[in-house]
């Protein structure tokens, strides 16, 4: 590792960037429940506290035309995606400079830009959707692959093996990302699913998969390089298991009394992403502290910005609520 | 002796589901975060420790799967409650309500029951978006074979999950998370039963009626204290029952106020007061003094946008409009 | 200059497609035996020929799944043709349709468009039976964000799928497979379309309006025949698009004639009658010289036995009786 | 087994009777065909011919408690489970005498008696009713075991999956089985499944498979024999994939141009599960022809018989068109 010290770079991976990129999410996330606490953000918000080394490390990985797609705990996979984070913030408080203009709020953003495909509510839905992504990056040769996210909970749902099942037969260029929080809202993993290797459950459909470490973006990282490979390369699609926690209740609701205190404790203390990347930049690649406090004021005015901004952005207009349903203008 | 308590919809749910799993060892509820959650919405609150983990419990999010699972337990004779997070999830199951529950009994000459309750929060909650927002009223109202209610009191809510319980077919409750909270004085008799297929007048009245049920009743009873106070006298009734439709206390109604005003959270287009709007037509036409008129909800996806979900609901500035206009007031 | 032919509707809709598809590259279809078997019913016929297997592709039964997986493939600008063996099947997919593809436009504030289009027979065939009879054109007319069309000659067929293809938005076309060998004179033109939300007058008349789509159509064409020799001069009118409604040609009608019926094969509870009777009843009450009247399928599951299903559904007698109800003869 | 010669037992299965069980669906199944061509039956009517051992043998190793569900091509389950074949025919001519009153037709037939749940015409759908009728006889200790059929292409349906999670989580007693007639309508295995081991997909489930050959009731039945013993005794499910072959087109429309004549003749020819029994009880059991010959007679009696009784039955009185929709006696 030594030899990248320099430059902090991890092959492709950008050691600061990424630290940069999580503390934005982190800070985003803990802008975000505080508003919520205000009224000023409303209905479901589903944090990302906690997974921001999953997300990151991925987005390293993928280029240019590849796309993403994920269900309702979406602030960190849009962040990572390249969305500016005022308009983000915009939405979430239903404002019209939001990337919906204010009518999805937080479980329904998109950018076409930054080939984020959402932002879905309906759990297990976003998977035949990758998966259909996919289809339309091999339909279009466009060497692209789809970035496709799942809770554990959702690991369960029929239709993913349904895709699977197309996804294995035609080859589709897709990454399944199985974000393992061990909770699907108040129900943990082994009372959930009848078997704790989920990355295993492709096998029978002929996809090869692996489960690795979500704590530490590098580990994330050098653990999913050769699944992206594999997709890239053309041989169909595959599953990796990233093993993580959320820190948060499942949405602003909830209070989890179904884990102990001292279970996230536990986690948080060993294994916080942030510190731990924190201290690997600091003690591996000497990275000074100083430099990591600038990032974090940095970070500190961006968020503040987005939440002044999203403050600030007018609710969208009345007659808005007519628009959109249909476009207007198909020429026959 | 009627035993009357001020309890929350909630709690009146929960204590009719509770009767009667005391009663019979058959029913028991099933569905995502129903057991050690105690609810999603807290509506099975307590009801895992009384019953214990055989007849109250947790599923993966596999809609189609439970569900699935539960009509056959019900095919052999037990009965399932099923909870649904909320009802837009029943869709990924709706194959299974209206193929496998609804039809079997048709399909089997008879036969092969299907003892079975699916209930959950229905129509728009707060701020949760399109896809969490739908009213499924008058779909599964379309289906003959289903019964479907949708209470609007703790009463409503006590006396028909207990019928829905005691019924012999699949019947589909359509609550209101928004209602969950809100206390009413109720009976709270063991024996106390709704009777599906009956309306309920929640208000007499002489110049106009209106017909109304779950959530938006309460801002129809809100509307005609209003109204009454500019001197117009409405009835309001609470349909409570969707299928079967009481037919007969709203032409009854009809005939007393020759004018109709249905007001729901749903869409327009072929909703429960097009339906009602159409055997109007057909059956009381000679009786109106003017058009019915429906107040729904608007025709577009739910915003999320504070102001936007607003105007996409009824209100009742709007309802007030309506019965003005309807008394050309 | 305007070619005609003689054609089956399942002609029509497979030179629909394929004109669509040599036109556009993007435009595939997938289904369940779309490909090698050339259709279940047989409407993509030669179509794997000429386009080859990576444009018409066979998918496993899974409707959820491959539906999914088409309005995902839509949402990054190719167009899917999703044929489903039957709409029965869809019920499967219902929540991919109604969440990820009618609601995306909207949730998304105008970026995310979703072209593609759901087709299959709708309703009920011939003696299949409950769970495959179901008429679905209601449920998805109700929701904002889909257009719905049904066609009934080949002409329709032709011009609708062609539009269908052409929009840049989720369409349901609702097809009806005893119609699939029926046989029209239409046009084949590579530039014509059928505007979507634009309804079609079949007959002229001036004593009354029948509004009716689909095969059930063509029994109430045979329905004013008959009439017009008891000296009633019936309007047909074909909705041919039932989201967005034409309701200017209904109520344009309507202003002639004074009395509706509306004939459809599905449920009359929140049917397309119920939606149009009640728009009527608001737009249209003035005009009436007599209710509207709506002729549906029973209110029953589909039976299997010959003469149940017989009567289950509508049919000429109850149209002509309808007729002479409304026009008091 | 010699020593069971005398008594033409095979440990609980009787192969006389197991003969003539299968040969009243063959012949059944045939005569449904004609009557089909005849116009006395519509609608869809899927044939069993072929599968015939699958069910027989399955049927041998069920004890009166145990229930059983199947899709559309029911009419072998049904016979096998005891019902009449007077009122099965009645059914499939929609006639007031058949088990759904004329109702139901082919693929809906019900019978609370003989525990047979149907009949269900949606691709996949039994499998969580069978995994739920499995769960009664938990809920009842009732110690009875639900065999729920399914065919290959329903194999992909993503409610299958739900299922098994559940099931296994649960240690439901249910054993599913998995008729493999190579083709899901018009579609070969290889082109809708991306794995041809369909038995192994309850493995992430934790849920044992097996794959034995179907064309030999000896070996289903002794293949099934393990599996239905770990399901009996409260091990939770099991998956078993029985390798078998339809002769006739999927449904009476379908010409099955998907497959070679010589395909369907190879099978017909080398692996015909009656002949493959005809020629074990005379060769191994030394059963004269002449008492086989009296069985054809007695079924070939049975079979004309029933088409007889059934086109004698009336018509469901139009009244029906408007009973069974409700149950009307709900007393509060
Ligand atoms: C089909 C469906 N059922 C239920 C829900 C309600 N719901 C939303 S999130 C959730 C838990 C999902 O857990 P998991 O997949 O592990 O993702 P996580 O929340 O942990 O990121 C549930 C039950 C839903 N949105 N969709
Ligand atoms: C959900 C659903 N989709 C499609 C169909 C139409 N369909 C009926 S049977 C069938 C093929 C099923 O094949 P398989 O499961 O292998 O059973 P087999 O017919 O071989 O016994 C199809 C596509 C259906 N009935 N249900
Ligand atoms: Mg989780
Ligand atoms: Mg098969």
């Amino acid at each position: 590792m030594a030899e990248n010290n320099k430059n902090v770079l991890y092959k492709d991976l950008n050691l600061l960037k990424s630290y940069r990129d999580m503390l934005l999410i982190r800070r985003f996330e803990e802008k975000s429940g505080q508003l919520y606490g205000m009224g000023l953000i409303a209905g479901f918000c589903h944090l990302y506290i906690g997974q921001e080394a999953v997300v990151v490390a991925l987005q390293a990985l993928s280029k240019p035309k590849d796309s993403v797609i994920t269900a309702y705990r979406d602030h960190g996979h849009m962040l990572a995606c390249g969305m500016d984070a005022n308009s983000v913030m915009a939405e979430l408080m239903g404002r019209f400079d939001g990337p919906s203009k204010g009518k999805g709020g937080s479980m329904h953003m998109f950018s076409r830009e930054k080939n984020f495909y959402g932002g879905h509510g309906i759990v297990g839905a976003q998977v035949p959707l990758g998966t259909g992504i996919a289809f339309a990056h091999q339909y279009n040769e466009d060497k692209g692959i789809c970035f496709t996210y799942m809770g554990d909970g959702a690991c369960n749902q029929g239709q993913v093996y349904e895709a699977y099942n197309m996804a294995s037969l035609w080859k589709l260029p897709v990454l399944y990302i199985i974000e393992n929080n061990k909770y699907s809202m108040g129900t943990s993993e082994k009372r959930h699913s009848a078997s704790d290797a989920l990355y295993k459950r492709g096998a029978a459909w002929n996809i090869p998969g692996k489960a690795i470490d979500g704590m530490n973006v590098i580990k994330v990282y050098e653990g999913a390089l050769e699944a992206v490979e594999y997709v890239r390369s053309g041989k169909g699609p595959y599953v990796l298991e990233i093993h993580t926690y959320r820190y948060r209740g499942h949405s602003m609701s909830d209070p989890a009394n179904y884990r102990t205190k001292e279970e996230v404790k536990g986690v948080k203390n060993q294994y916080d992403p942030l510190i731990t990347l924190k201290n690997i930049l600091i003690e591996e690649y000497k990275v000074k502290e100083e430099r990591l406090k600038t990032i974090e004021k940095e970070i500190k005015e961006v968020v503040n910005d987005s939440a002044i901004f999203a403050q600030e952005s007018p609710e969208p207009k009345a007659v808005e609520l007519y628009t959109d349903i249909y476009n207007q203008d198909t020429v026959y | 002796m009627s035993e009357r308590k001020e309890i929350t919809v909630r709690e009146a749910l929960c204590l009719g589901m509770s009767q009667e799993m005391r009663k019979n060892k058959d029913v028991f509820l099933i569905g995502e975060e129903v057991a050690e959650y105690n609810g999603a919405y807290k509506v099975s609150q307590g009801m895992l420790d009384e019953f214990g983990p055989k007849r109250v419990i947790d599923t993966p999010i596999t809609e189609a799967g439970f569900t699935g699972l539960a009509i056959g337990a019900a095919y052999k004779g037990i009965k399932p409650i099923v909870e649904f997070m909320t009802f837009n999830f029943s869709m990924q199951a709706i194959d299974q309500i209206i193929n496998s529950a609804a039809k079997t009994l048709y399909m089997s000459g008879g036969q092969m029951e299907c003892p079975i309750v699916f209930r959950g929060p229905n129509g728009a909650a707060s701020r949760v978006g399109a896809q969490h927002s739908q009213c499924f009223a008058s779909w599964y109202a379309q289906i003959p074979g289903l019964k479907v209610v949708s209470p609007y009191s703790s009463e409503d809510a006590f006396g028909l999950i207990k019928s829905a319980i005691k019924d012999r077919g699949p019947v589909v409750v359509l609550e209101h998370e928004l209602m969950y909270g809100v206390s009413f004085e109720s009976c709270v008799d063991e024996d106390f039963y709704i009777p599906i297929g009956k309306a309920y007048v929640e208000r007499e009245g002489s110049d106009v009626t209106i017909l109304s049920f779950s959530l938006i009743l309460g801002t129809c009873l809100k509307a005609a204290d209003i109204l009454e106070e500019e001197g117009i006298d409405v009835e309001v009734i609470n349909l409570r029952s969707l299928r079967p439709l009481d037919t007969v206390t709203i032409l009854d109604s009809l005939s007393k106020t020759n004018r109709v005003i249905i007001v729901e959270e749903g869409w327009p287009f072929a909703g429960v007061g097009s339906a009602i709007s159409a055997m109007i037509m057909e059956e009381g036409f000679d009786k109106l003094d003017a058009p019915v008129i429906r107040v729904t909800g608007e025709d577009v996806p739910m915003p999320y946008a504070n102001n936007l979900e607003k105007l996409a609901l009824p209100n009742i500035e709007r309802i007030v409009a309506a019965v003005r206009k309807i008394t050309y007031k």
